[in-house]
């Protein structure tokens, strides 16, 4: 392996993601590091600035509730057909949560700005929208091209420090192998450290290999790996297990309190005995 | 099994697919259950001529450059119908999917705009689609625009609302007159209820239609293959619809 | 097959990008669709703005010496190791072609700029570089994010009226197979039609194959497809067969002088019988 | 092999290696058979810690997003070296890669600019090459300026010139003074000899020292291993130069 991209065990690589960290997350049909947000939580990390890639789901609610997170960046915040995440609903009922709401195309424009080195991407839409209001980030400027009145939006690039997420496959070159999810890829160029759960690692480079290299983030993007086996569940990996639906129903019946939430975090994620 | 009473979910399903007829390309984004049936309807009953990309599915999702290609397709001019929702919807096409009261501390949440703000601009029609009909849902002001139903002049808008079908009629969209239009009422609703229920202005012609029925072997295909294809990335739908 | 994707001979594919359409071609590494470059030169396409993604080689050189291209727009025009294009060279020396310098990124930009449909790119650097005078497309404008001082070059989206290359496979629905060569679904996102030659058309769904699906093109963007084996030669296909250097090397020379071209264009291209 | 003469080429393969050892990731462009051999020595060298990523190679080449990756990943500050050349080359470094004349219809017509106007702003240590050390190459002034050796104050400029390189010796570039210090002349060359072959005004210290030669094993290491690593992408150029 590359000296630049280490191998780490899930304990390790949540260490290496520090407090006060922006974090890129993936949805939730995109290989979510559960195990690794399972070892952020144990470590009480603090004041992570998430941005979800770009709506939120389980990772978010279980980061959000076990108080790792200052600032969240999404475009939604969704259990999907589980209904609402009653972790972040709460915060957010409560004031405690300085929620950046955006638009799905907004955050990918802001992490290709970050990809291609440049300041801002010009965004189509947006205008007449009140997210302008919540977003005094986001500009709006006469395209310098057009007529006067043709106003277009600016979406300043977003740099996170950590991009994290579960895949399927790394090489032992530290080559990781995402298939058709090309936003981890966006996510990898965008991000100044790139950290990766898999499934399994294996023989061969993919980048030499036809059939996985289109599929393939560079190890040159990949700051450490970790070995997790099922590292994505509840939430599934497409391809190799699907989201438990029970467990994910447990959890959001047991979220909806404060205290429903304690109890299902102590047994699941802590590994405390109820007393 | 085509005997059995036609739910709310299904007329609105039957009502939005006729709205997609002789489409080339409908996408469907998250939450979309109801589109999502309608707009494999269509495309079963297209011949093979329409294309349906749903957004959560791994075997109707042509994408291949990540979560950003349904946005990048859409601004290309490829997609020429999609779906919105909102928590609130006003009788100027504005849609609330963030919440209400202050969206920094807010008294009821939603889950977020998606990328209403975004499509709603660049892709023809799209059509709104809500069930709970409702002075509670259709509002004469939303408390908060995640994405405006009509823009200023000279602002780059290839796109916008085409109709609005909700739990109990169908509404058109007039986008000089920025408002709405009852085009049918669903079996057993009265444009009297519609109106009670219902709070925004619109217009409507002094007698307004049936929304139309879904004829029986159209109603039959909904019922078993298209059932079973939303399953894939509906399962809770498609089990509390059909069973399947 | 979908019905807007056509199954089409390499003379009708050709015969379906008309006289004055600007067409993105690749560099010779990607696949070039040399013999549907042929069929353009025998049914006397004229006028073509070929836009090189991002550097002109053989294809370009053929058309250019065979009359059909009154716009190059490149950041290089060159046959490699085999030295400069002799019909381009020629061209610039008599002033009959229309040279539209870039920088390689700016071209990349510029497709990425119509991919997001999206009326320019900001990109970093060319300050200071003469290209700004050869380009009045290209503006210069105050990062409006940042204090007076920080001036960046704006890029116009560039929109083909054709993608046109050479690939691999394509299966029997019309999605084509590229590996790694990203540049060319860059080009399909960003043009108005494609029109790709294959090597092979396949049975099974690219889509719903894990190994084939992160390297493939969706139908959706794909206007006409042909069957034409070799129909990279002789600039080669990577994974399928090389360069075919010796034939390059007689081209080299030949086209030194616009008979020598003329003969070569005769007997290689045309079929004709030299007298 | 080893006790073959020393060629000019190896002498500049030897002098840009020199300059890569330590960094993480060396790019390589097109057309760049000299700075690509010194890439792959100083990979060789150290161990396996240093990246090469190599333009047209399918092997050494770690990039899977397409043409613009190289271009993205400079701008993105995850390349630490890259090398440029020009038809001319002037004393501020500016660098002429379009032609002689005026460019719309031109005396002599170089190739075109790559990715010259954009790396050079952006990656830290540009290494300028060219073997033939003449008047004509390298210039008061460039006829057409491809890339800027030094930028305005206020302009985002994270990159620049960091050393020359030709047949005749080493200049460094002095961003301060925006122009050349000459560091060592090859073997057989007096400072003299590069001050009538050179076009463009430069400093240098009394004495120059002779570029160092490559250690036999690492010449050996060239001639062996980096040979053939590099004829897969400069073939002719392998074959000229050590006849593999």
């Amino acid at each position: 392996m590359m000296p630049d991209t280490a191998t780490l065990t899930v304990d390790a690589l949540a260490a290496r993601i520090p407090d006060g960290a922006s974090v890129a997350i993936p949805p939730d049909y995109s290989g979510c590091a559960m195990r690794a947000v399972a070892a952020l939580i144990k470590r009480k990390a603090r004041n992570l600035h998430l941005i979800a890639v770009p709506a939120g789901g389980l990772q978010a609610d279980w980061l959000i509730g076990a108080g790792c997170v200052s600032i969240m960046e999404a475009a939604a915040m969704t259990l999907g057909e589980h209904g609402t995440l009653p972790r972040f609903v709460a915060a957010m009922k409560a004031g405690t949560l300085d929620m950046r709401d955006a638009t799905c195309p907004a955050i990918h424009a802001g992490l290709q700005a970050s990809e291609k080195g440049i300041p801002f991407m010009p965004l189509r839409g947006i205008l007449g929208s009140d997210l302008l209001k919540l977003r005094p980030d986001w500009h709006v400027i006469d395209n310098p091209l057009s007529p006067p009145g043709d106003r277009i939006v600016i979406i300043p690039a977003i740099r996170p420090d950590v991009a994290l997420f579960h895949a399927r496959y790394a090489d032992r070159n530290g080559n990781v192998w995402i298939g058709v999810r090309r936003e981890l890829m966006l996510m990898a160029h965008a991000a100044r450290e790139t950290f990766v759960t898999v499934e399994e690692i294996v023989d061969g480079d993919f980048l030499t290999d036809d059939a996985k290299g289109a599929g393939t983030i560079p190890a040159l993007y990949i700051s450490g790996i970790a070995h997790a086996p099922r590292g994505g569940a509840p939430v599934g990996l497409a391809g190799a297990y699907p989201a438990d639906a029970a467990a994910i129903a447990v959890y959001a019946r047991a979220a909806q309190t404060t205290d429903g939430f304690r109890a299902w975090l102590d047994e699941t994620i802590l590994g405390n005995v109820p007393a | 099994m085509s005997t059995k009473v036609v739910t709310t979910p299904e007329i609105m399903i039957g009502a939005i697919s006729r709205m997609l007829y002789g489409l080339g390309h409908v996408a469907v984004g998250s939450s979309s259950p109801i589109p999502g049936s309608a707009a494999l309807l269509a495309r079963a009953l297209s011949g093979g001529r329409m294309r349906v990309s749903l957004l959560g599915s791994e075997v109707h999702n042509p994408f291949t450059d990540g979560g950003r290609e349904l946005f990048d397709c859409a601004a290309q001019g490829r997609i020429d119908a999609f779906f919105l929702s909102g928590g609130q919807i006003d009788g100027h096409g504005n849609i609330n999917l963030v919440g209400l009261g202050d969206p920094r501390q807010p008294k009821v949440r939603f889950p977020g705009s998606f990328g209403s703000a975004y499509l709603y601009h660049l892709i023809p029609r799209v059509i709104l689609f809500r069930e709970e009909h409702s002075p509670r849902t259709l509002v004469p002001k939303v408390d908060f625009i995640s994405a405006a139903g009509t823009s200023l002049d000279g602002e780059y808008r290839p796109g916008g609302p085409h109709a609005l079908v909700t739990g109990l009629c169908v509404f058109s969209f007039d986008k000089k007159r920025a408002g709405f239009t009852l085009e049918s009422a669903h079996t057993g609703t009265t444009k009297a209820d519609v109106q009670s229920a219902t709070g925004f202005e619109f217009q409507s012609a002094p007698t307004v239609p049936e929304t139309a029925a879904l004829p029986v072997d159209t109603l039959a295909m909904l019922r078993s293959r298209v059932a079973h294809e939303i399953a894939e990335t509906y399962p809770a739908f498609a089990r509390s619809q059909w069973g399947v």
